[in-house]
């Protein structure tokens, strides 16, 4: 039961963890890397919860959901890491830049 | 400078402050949660028999939620869409892998293929299924292309595209053909309901590894800019 | 049938006239201004006083008509016209001729319509044409010291206009019925009969030239072109006169104070002429001087009327005479004076002597000046200097710069006393008529 | 659909039509435009007239569209809106002459009539507004129309004095959407009705009504060009001398005041406006811009800004008649809509031809123009005496009533502004005319087109003599029937009806 | 037949119509051009269709493969998915019909998949009745968006997609997590059924907070919108008119629901907050509008501006103040994307969008600069476009609840937008310093501005009809609910 | 107790896996360090019950994603080089381990 809870809460550290790293890093690799551990830390909280009777089988649908959760994921990951090779090729900076003022 | 350095730092530190505010706050509202009213594993638990397959887990997936499923082939489709609308297909120069890849892949494509195969058919009644399958063939197709192979470009066309579009559109026919048999829109009737999730199963497999594959493929783009 | 032809020549007495007035309509008629006069004459001849309602004109009750008074004065103005349309037929020197025809018979018009309409608007009307369109006969072609008089005149004919219009609106709020003789029953025992007179009595002071305000005559009779001086009687000044004895309700209202100034501008009138002007034996203003004393004349005979109504109601209807006289023997002698000039009997004489009124309106200007136009644009420039293009629009100095006429300036400046006369006399009488 | 209601929207419609006609035709096609605009022009004076008639004889003329919930768009003719729709017509016709003689041979032309015919649309539209919800509908729609009139010629003045008058109008329409919005919310409902819809609301909502009517005299009050919100008037200068004439005679400066008597007599009601406090200070703004107004005109000594400041000081009668607060006074100040209108398009008119023929812009340069150009200043003399208000003409008739409303509503200081306009008013036309037709001229014009023997284009002088003439007729037939001052008559009487 | 019609499971075929759409006009790339506009009227059709079942029945719910909530996931039709719906459709049509002129053959290659896949999204996400699905629609939407905007060529558009896609990664992370503290306090993941079982709890409370934020950083409300500008400038015309017609509004329209239904929050607080931050985004997006001095870049601070006007209606919360703001929605969506169509017309004509050189575009592209001055109307909320009717929805709904200050910001927005909106129309009639090249704008492209405008100025003459529709289902309360 | 013990000592090595994989100064490392995080997360996900989430994790997780991140970080090294090589690009971040 506790264990529920316990990685419930990692999962929101994971999440604030992201945030964080998402927020105060420029590499635009690092800000990849931490939506992933957001994303992660999201699916913890889901799937945690759904264990939370031990008496029962875990709850299915989360499980489906994270399933979903993380081939969206890998998806935009692909994407995301694409389009950065793409900005670093146009604009010589693997970070973004503010250029739509004249 | 020194004060741009003064107020970045404590920035950070309102921001770290903030954060930990957040954390706190959510961990409250988590751990203020009741889990005695279980979600729905009882009500898949009691439709299980009616949906085709035992194992809850694929029968949410490709049943009762297979809605979801269907729209996160369509994500899939959109990021390769993405990829190849950022830089077209990539490019074949590449330096040649070294021995041990090579002897590796070797040994290990067949065994991953058959682990694939495994875990689609394993899917119905206990843990695995199309996208682990699928997940499974795309490294192989990763380890292959690692190892230097590139697809036939007479494969390259309209065949890769149709492999790439089959998963969602395998999903969408069978799901609209049940429509017109009279069913509802993805109402598998229970008969058939097996045969038909390990076909759409089977073929999103094929497609999820390609689309995995040439996602991997696609993150190598020419240097320089391309027009 | 009479009736008929009563009715189409009251019409066509100043409707011919106006007819003519469009060039086009005159270019194939010859003697044009004598030929607008013949209604007139016509008229002259046919018995009785009859008159006409004209529908639809204005708001409805304008008329038309003619009775012993308008005809008496009708008859010497016709005389008077025809001398001067005899010396009109002057070549033409300027090219101006064509138009100074048409003015003239726009002034034509409104004198005739004058003195036939039988109601207060109608009047106004016409005499406010025959004022406009005189002062173009009087500057058309003129010196400069005719534009001079045309100018102070214009002043004073729209302070008059104006004047009027504000007893016009008193007499419309005291009767629907604008005919003469309504006005005058109803003007006595309404409550702002005083200010109707004042109304009154200043506007036709200021059309006929009253002393002090007759200082364009003499300028006008100095130098105006044969024509015009012989109209100078009938046309501003006579028709002034004849309305005032319309408009001022005599023989049925007492009014002492009103009386008494009329009759002290008179006296004033006829003195400042007999001992300033006459004295000094400007021959060639005697014309003019003879007008203002006339004026100063008629004005105490007003007052006599207004003093006391039982003298009027005697004697009133000698007005029309007076006036008729003074204007046959004002022609008379501008005929004179025109043989007599031909003959270079006069030297040619400038009158050089500025106007009180110029001077007066002068000063207010360069004081203006002094304290704003000097003082306090060089305090701008010094505190507003960045606001330059905006703030400079306001300064003081643009806003009198800006008027390059001197006429516009003395204008403004008349403007602005008559503004500050206006909301003191509305002061007053807010205070009399207790409102406030 | 019967005739009844069709003959509302077929008035509005056309102009609307052609005008949408007109931009799709080429700059080439100048016989078509021609007889576009002319046709609809004078179609659309037949239907006003059939209308007009109808209106006197008890019809009611009346559409509604379901517009908003609980709110139509609704175009009924009143003889208030007959008397505008009247003036917009006929003026509309005299002014598409005008424009196509005066834009011969200028470029986008196609454009300009465009948004000239949508302009007339929206003054129409705007006269023919049942409800205040129509009325703002019109009053944004003729911002937006005359716009592209205003910065017509392209130039770098041109978009300036756009955007000036940009930001009078769209505030001010801003203002007014507030109002109706707040209007709306307290009465529940917008509809035009003769003395008003509001007396009977609670007391406690006074004092939002006195705001609400100040923001609404606010927001017309800038087309109306009332102080302070005048300044866009005399920018808008720059645009082609038939829009100018349209601005100031019929559409933009007339919506504004239009709307207010609107405003005043069948949104608040005259008494409950009286007794709410706020026409007294509405006619002390009105006298205020009449006067300022003036005295701005007085040295102005470009032609067409004299006239704009004129236009300031004279649109004010309007809104002093509505504001006094009497029968008569209100004859005065809606014969002054249609009065205006006739004098102050004749000037303008007068003030393009001399612009277009002789190049002359201002009046320092007007010295004997009367010589080249007598039928022209004719017409202009006409004008200016109209508003001095010298009789028997229009302006004459006006200010009688204004003055005798003034006076029977125990306002009497009214007679005072009244005169100290008039003697302005003489004191910045008088020199005008004096220098036209008594000095002497130059030896040559700024720049001077030939016209052969004519003094100048048929097309633009007969609009001109047309409206001077008017300007005469209106005064001196004051009494005919179907006259506006007989019109005007009839409306006060219902408004005043016991 | 009419019943045949009405039997037609719509919302399916909502779905499937552009998901195929896009899967053939990915196979067959040669000519996706003529598929993509087939689709395209298909799906117009099948909105009509959607329509006229809602008007005949009623709010539609259909349980897909026959489960039903919560076990399944339910597609829900009402009122206001039909508003949104129809706005996908008309913006779709019209920029269906732009695009077929403005791409390359080789950007209409990818373009037209995305696209399509994209409008399955919208069309998903307008019709899903479950938090979850939504999610999963709006990454959907999220990726195929950036994939759009990246279809512009240049290292800003790179930019600003790259911005985007981490932005609206992170606006859906924030949403799921709301999901998961939902799904675990109710054990369910309908709309309707949390809507039964809602209770304030903390977790509630996180979940609210959550959701709100992430829809919100999505939806670009003021001081989130740090990344709408460059991304809604910088992307293709057309795909310039999606994101700011369609793509900003699919959160709202979550946030709306969720709002409407699931969190029925009586305290306003939040709302009181949402409407301040709205009321900013007005003034602020509106000021930096006037500040630009490229074309574009104002069109997208105006659309900052605009969203903010959708938010005036949580602190009020009446049923006339939202549909006031779905009203000002579905407007701003047709008028910003005719806008937008008009701007990329324009950049087509000059080579630039620089608005003090738009040199003499009144008389060069008449159509064009008539279909951005009709739209701008709409934007400004002129009468008698459709923009008009929201304003005037939400000033009556402001005025009537007493919060006049409201109000006054709805006002100054007007005021603002006219502002930088004229001032392009002053720049277009006059003649620019240095003159430009003139490129070939197709007559399709500008006719497609210029119908949009001119729908979006219709919309004002049929409010009584729309609003009635928008009301199937009930989806705002009761006339009288405050 | 024994789980207690192994949940406490997992959940610990996750967030500080995770702490180091977003900022570790060097992005090969990070990316490893990611890698390893995905693959202890599979043994969470078992721990929770959900072996299908565990086998995706691994398999798409960490697998898919590693290689694709690895594959991203080579390619941006090496147009970080050739955007050196050429000189025209001065500041790069790719090398800011």
């Amino acid at each position: 039961m506790s264990g529920v809870f316990l990685y419930a809460l990692l999962g929101v550290g994971l999440f604030v963890l992201g945030l964080y790293a998402l927020i105060i890093h420029a590499h635009l690799l690092r800000k990849i890397l931490a939506i992933n551990v957001m994303g992660t830390g999201v699916f913890l909280v889901l799937v945690a919860l759904a264990a939370g009777n031990p008496d029962a089988p875990p709850d299915p649908v989360p499980h489906a959901m994270v399933i979903t959760g993380i081939v969206v994921a890998v998806s935009a990951t692909a994407l995301a890491l694409i389009l950065m090779l793409k900005v670093s090729v146009a604009t010589g900076k693997n970070h973004l830049s503010d250029s739509t003022r004249d | 400078m020194t004060d741009n350095r003064k107020t970045g730092k404590a920035l950070r530190l309102l921001l770290v402050s903030l954060l930990c505010a957040i954390a706190a706050w959510l961990g409250y509202a988590v751990l203020g949660l009741s889990l005695s009213h279980v979600g729905l594993g009882q009500l898949v638990g009691a439709n299980l028999e009616a949906s085709g397959v035992s194992h809850p887990v694929t029968a949410v997936l490709l049943n009762f939620r297979g809605y979801d499923t269907l729209l996160e082939m369509g994500v899939l489709l959109v990021a390769l869409l993405g990829v190849w609308s950022l830089g077209g297909m990539p490019d074949y120069d590449e330096s040649s892998p070294g021995p041990v890849l090579d002897i590796l892949s070797r040994l290990l494509i067949p065994m991953l293929m058959l682990v694939a195969g495994y875990l689609l058919w394993v899917g119905a009644h206990a843990p695995g299924g199309a996208f682990q399958a699928g997940s499974v063939l795309g490294a192989a197709g990763v380890l292959m292309m690692l190892a230097g192979w590139r697809l036939d470009s007479r494969f390259a066309g309209l065949l890769l595209r149709v492999v790439m579009v089959s998963g969602l559109g395998v999903f969408v026919m069978v799901s609209t053909a049940m429509l017109l048999i009279g069913n509802g829109f993805l109402e598998f009737s229970p008969p058939m309901a097996g045969e038909l999730i390990l076909l759409i199963e089977a073929v999103a497999t094929m497609s999820i590894g390609a689309t995995l594959a040439a996602l991997f493929l696609g993150s190598r783009p020419a240097v320089g800019p391309d027009k | 049938m009479s009736n008929i032809v009563n009715i189409f020549l009251l019409l066509l007495a100043p409707g011919l006239p106006l007819l003519l007035a469009i060039p086009a309509l005159r270019r194939r008629v010859p003697w044009p201004a004598h030929l607008a006069l013949l209604p007139t004459i016509v008229l002259l001849f046919l018995p009785g006083s009859f008159s006409v309602e004209l529908p639809w004109i204005l708001w409805g009750n304008a008329g038309m008509g003619i009775d012993t008074g308008a005809r008496w004065w009708l008859a010497i103005s016709v005389v008077i016209w025809a001398a001067s349309a005899s010396c009109l037929q002057t070549p033409d020197r300027r090219g101006a001729g064509n138009r100074l025809t048409t003015l003239f018979l726009l002034t034509l018009v409104g004198q005739i319509g004058g003195i036939l309409a039988t109601d207060m608007v109608s009047f106004f009307t016409f005499m406010t044409l025959m004022g406009y369109a005189f002062i173009g006969l009087l500057i058309d072609g003129g010196d400069e010291k005719t534009r001079r008089a045309g100018r102070i005149y214009l002043v004073l004919l729209i302070l008059a206009d104006i004047a009027l219009f504000e007893a016009l609106l008193i007499a419309a709020r005291s009767t629907d019925d604008l005919g003469y003789e309504a006005v005058a029953l109803a003007i006595p025992p309404s409550p702002s009969s005083a200010l109707y007179l004042s109304m009154v009595i200043a506007g036709f002071a200021l059309k006929a030239g009253f002393w002090p305000l007759h200082v364009w005559l003499p300028l006008a009779y100095g130098s105006a072109r044969p024509a015009v001086a012989l109209l100078l009687w009938v046309v501003p000044v006579g028709t002034g006169l004849f309305g005032a004895v319309r408009w001022l309700p005599l023989g049925e209202l007492s009014a002492p104070i009103a009386g008494t100034l009329l009759q002290a501008l008179g006296v004033a009138g006829i003195l400042y002429a007999l001992l300033f002007k006459v004295m000094r034996a400007q021959w060639k203003q005697l014309p003019a001087h003879t007008a203002i004393i006339a004026v100063g004349m008629f004005a105490m005979g007003l007052g006599t009327g207004l003093l006391d109504p039982a003298v009027w109601n005697q004697y009133g209807h000698l007005v029309p005479v007076f006036v008729a006289a003074v204007g046959l023997a004002l022609a008379i002698m501008i005929a004179a004076f025109v043989w007599l000039e031909k003959r270079e009997v006069f030297p040619s004489e400038s009158d050089r002597e500025a106007l009180w009124l110029e001077r007066w309106a002068k000063d207010i200007i360069r004081w203006g000046r002094r304290a704003g136009g000097d003082t306090l644009p060089e305090l701008c420039a010094l505190w507003l200097a960045r606001w330059d293009s905006f703030w400079q629009a306001f300064t003081w100095q643009e806003l009198f710069d800006a008027g390059e006429y001197l006429l516009q300036r003395w204008e403004l400046a008349i403007t602005l006393f008559l503004l500050l006369g206006m909301v003191s006399v509305a002061l007053l009488w807010l205070d009399a008529t207790s409102v406030l | 659909m019967n005739w009844e209601t069709a003959l509302p929207l077929l008035i509005v419609l056309s102009s609307l039509i052609p005008g949408l006609i007109i931009f799709f035709l080429a700059e080439k096609q100048v016989v078509a435009r021609i007889t576009l605009n002319m046709a609809a022009a004078l179609i659309k004076l037949a239907l006003v007239g059939v209308m007009l008639w109808g209106v006197f004889h008890g019809h009611h003329y009346e559409i509604r569209l379901p517009f908003l919930p609980g709110l139509d768009l609704v175009l009924r003719a009143d003889p208030l809106s007959m008397l505008f729709v009247t003036l917009s017509a006929s003026l509309w016709l005299a002014t598409t002459v005008y424009a196509i003689g005066y834009l011969e041979d200028s470029p986008n032309r196609s454009r300009f009539f465009g948004f000239f015919s949508l302009c007339v649309t929206a003054t129409v539209g705007l006269a023919l507004a049942g409800n205040l919800l129509t009325f703002v509908l019109f009053y944004e729609l003729l911002t937006l129309t005359t716009y592209p009139l205003v910065v017509h010629r392209g130039t770098e003045v041109a978009r300036l004095a756009g955007r000036k008058y940009l930001i009078y109008t769209v505030g001010g329409g801003a203002l007014l959407l507030l109002a109706t919005v707040w209007l709306y919310t307290l009465a529940g409902t917008l509809e035009f009705t003769a003395r008003g819809f509001l007396s009977g609301l609670d007391a406690v909502h006074y004092p939002a009504l006195i705001i609400i009517f100040v923001l609404l005299i606010a927001g017309l009050g800038v087309k109306a060009a009332l102080i302070p919100f005048h300044g866009w008037l005399p920018q808008a200068m720059v645009a082609p001398a038939p829009v100018s004439a349209l601005l100031h005679a019929v559409a933009v400066v007339k919506a504004g005041a239009f709307g207010i008597v609107r405003v005043v007599y069948d949104v608040f009601g005259i008494e409950f406006a009286a007794s709410l406090g706020v026409t007294l200070p509405l006619a002390i703004l009105a006298s205020a811009t009449i006067i300022y107004g003036s005295l701005r005109a007085l040295f102005q000594d470009d032609l067409k800004r004299r006239l704009a400041f004129s236009t300031v000081s004279q649109v004010s009668y309007i809104v002093l008649g509505v504001a006094v607060a009497g029968p008569i006074a209100t004859i005065g100040g809606l014969v002054h809509l249609v009065h205006q209108g006739v004098q102050k398009i004749t000037l303008f008119f007068c003030a393009g031809i001399l612009a277009e023929t002789l190049g002359i812009h201002k009046i320092s340069e007007m010295n004997g123009v009367g010589r080249r150009m007598p039928w022209t200043m004719a017409a202009f003399t006409i004008g200016a005496f109209g508003m001095i208000g010298a009789p028997p003409l229009a302006g004459f008739i006006s200010k009688w009533y204004l003055g005798l409303g003034a006076l029977d509503a125990g306002q009497n200081w009214v007679i005072f502004i009244l005169a100290a306009s008039s003697l302005l008013n003489a004191a910045y036309f008088l020199p005008i005319l004096y220098r036209a037709w008594f000095k002497a001229p130059p030896a040559s014009w700024p720049d001077e087109r030939s016209f052969g023997k004519r003094e100048t284009a048929w097309a633009l002088l007969a609009p001109a003599v047309i409206t001077a003439a008017l300007t005469l007729g209106l005064g001196l037939l004051a009494s005919m029937p179907y006259s506006p001052l007989e019109w005007v008559r009839f409306i006060t009487e219902q408004e005043y009806a016991p | 037949m009419t019943g045949d019609i009405v039997g037609i499971p719509w919302i399916v075929v909502l779905i499937v119509l552009p998901l195929t759409g896009g899967m053939a006009c990915f196979l067959f790339p040669t000519i996706s051009k003529s598929l993509g506009l087939i689709f395209a009227l298909a799906i117009f059709t099948a909105v009509v269709g959607l329509g006229w079942q809602l008007v005949e029945q009623g709010a539609q719910r259909y349980a897909i493969g026959g489960w039903g909530a919560s076990l399944g996931i339910d597609l829900y039709a009402d009122g206001l998915s039909l508003l949104m719906l129809v706005t996908a459709a008309l913006v779709g049509l019209g920029v269906s019909v732009y695009s077929g002129a403005y791409f390359s053959r080789e950007k209409a290659k990818h373009f037209w998949p995305l696209w399509l896949l994209l409008w399955a999204a919208l069309n998903a996400l307008f019709l899903s009745a479950d938090i979850f699905n939504l999610y999963v629609t709006l990454e959907l939407l999220g990726l195929a968006a950036v994939a759009l905007i990246a279809l512009a060529d240049g290292a800003d558009a790179l930019n600003s997609a790259m911005r985007y896609l981490l932005v609206s990664l992170l606006g859906s992370l924030f949403y799921l997590l709301g999901v998961a503290l939902l799904y675990h306090s109710f054990g369910s993941l309908d709309i309707a059924i949390l809507a039964q079982r809602m209770e304030p709890t903390p977790a509630v409370w996180s979940a609210v907070g959550l959701m709100s934020a992430g829809l919100l950083l999505k939806t670009a409300l003021f001081p989130m919108h740090f990344w709408l500008p460059a991304a809604h400038a910088c992307a293709p015309a057309p795909v310039s008119a999606l994101l700011s017609a369609l793509v900003v509004k699919a959160s709202f329209y979550i946030l709306l629901r969720l709002w409407l239904e699931v969190f029925a929050l009586t305290d306003t607080s939040l709302g009181q907050l949402l409407g301040l931050l709205g009321a900013t985004a007005v003034l602020w997006g509106g000021i930096q509008a006037l500040r630009q001095t490229r074309l574009k870049l104002l069109i997208a601070y105006s659309t900052v501006a605009q969203l903010g006007y959708l938010f005036l209606a949580f602190p009020l919360g009446t049923n006339i103040a939202w549909k006031g703001a779905c009203y000002m929605l579905l407007s701003h969506a047709i008028a910003k994307a005719a806008m937008f169509m008009a701007a990329g017309n324009i950049l087509r004509f000059c080579g630039h969008d620089r608005i003090a050189d738009l040199d003499r575009i009144a008389q060069r592209l008449p159509l064009t600069l008539t279909a951005f001055a009709l739209a701008g109307v709409s934007i400004m909320g002129l009468p008698p476009s459709g923009g008009f009717i929201g304003k005037w929805l939400l000033l009556e709904a402001s005025m009537s609840a007493g919060q006049w200050w409201w109000a006054v910001i709805l006002i100054l927005g007007g005021l603002l937008a006219a502002a930088y909106f004229f001032r392009v129309i002053g720049y277009a009639f006059t003649r620019a310093g240095l003159t430009h090249e003139v490129g070939v704008v197709p007559a399709r492209m500008e006719w497609a501005a210029l119908v949009l405008a001119l729908a979006a100025i219709l919309l004002g003459f049929i409010s009584p009809a729309a609003l009635e529709l928008m009301g199937i289902g009930t989806p705002f309360g009761g006339e009288r609910a405050g | 107790m024994l789980h207690w013990a192994f949940d406490s000592l997992l959940g610990l090595s996750l967030l500080w896996l995770a702490w180091r994989a977003l900022t570790s100064p060097d992005l090969f490392k990070a990316i490893v360090l990611f890698i390893s995080f995905g693959l202890l997360m599979s043994l969470a996900w078992v721990r929770l019950g959900a072996p299908d989430v565990a086998l995706a994790e691994a398999a798409i997780g960490a697998g898919l994603t590693g290689a694709l991140l690895l594959a991203a970080l080579a390619r941006l090294e090496s147009i970080g080089e050739a955007g050196r090589q050429k000189g025209s690009i001065g500041e790069t971040g790719a090398h800011d381990r």
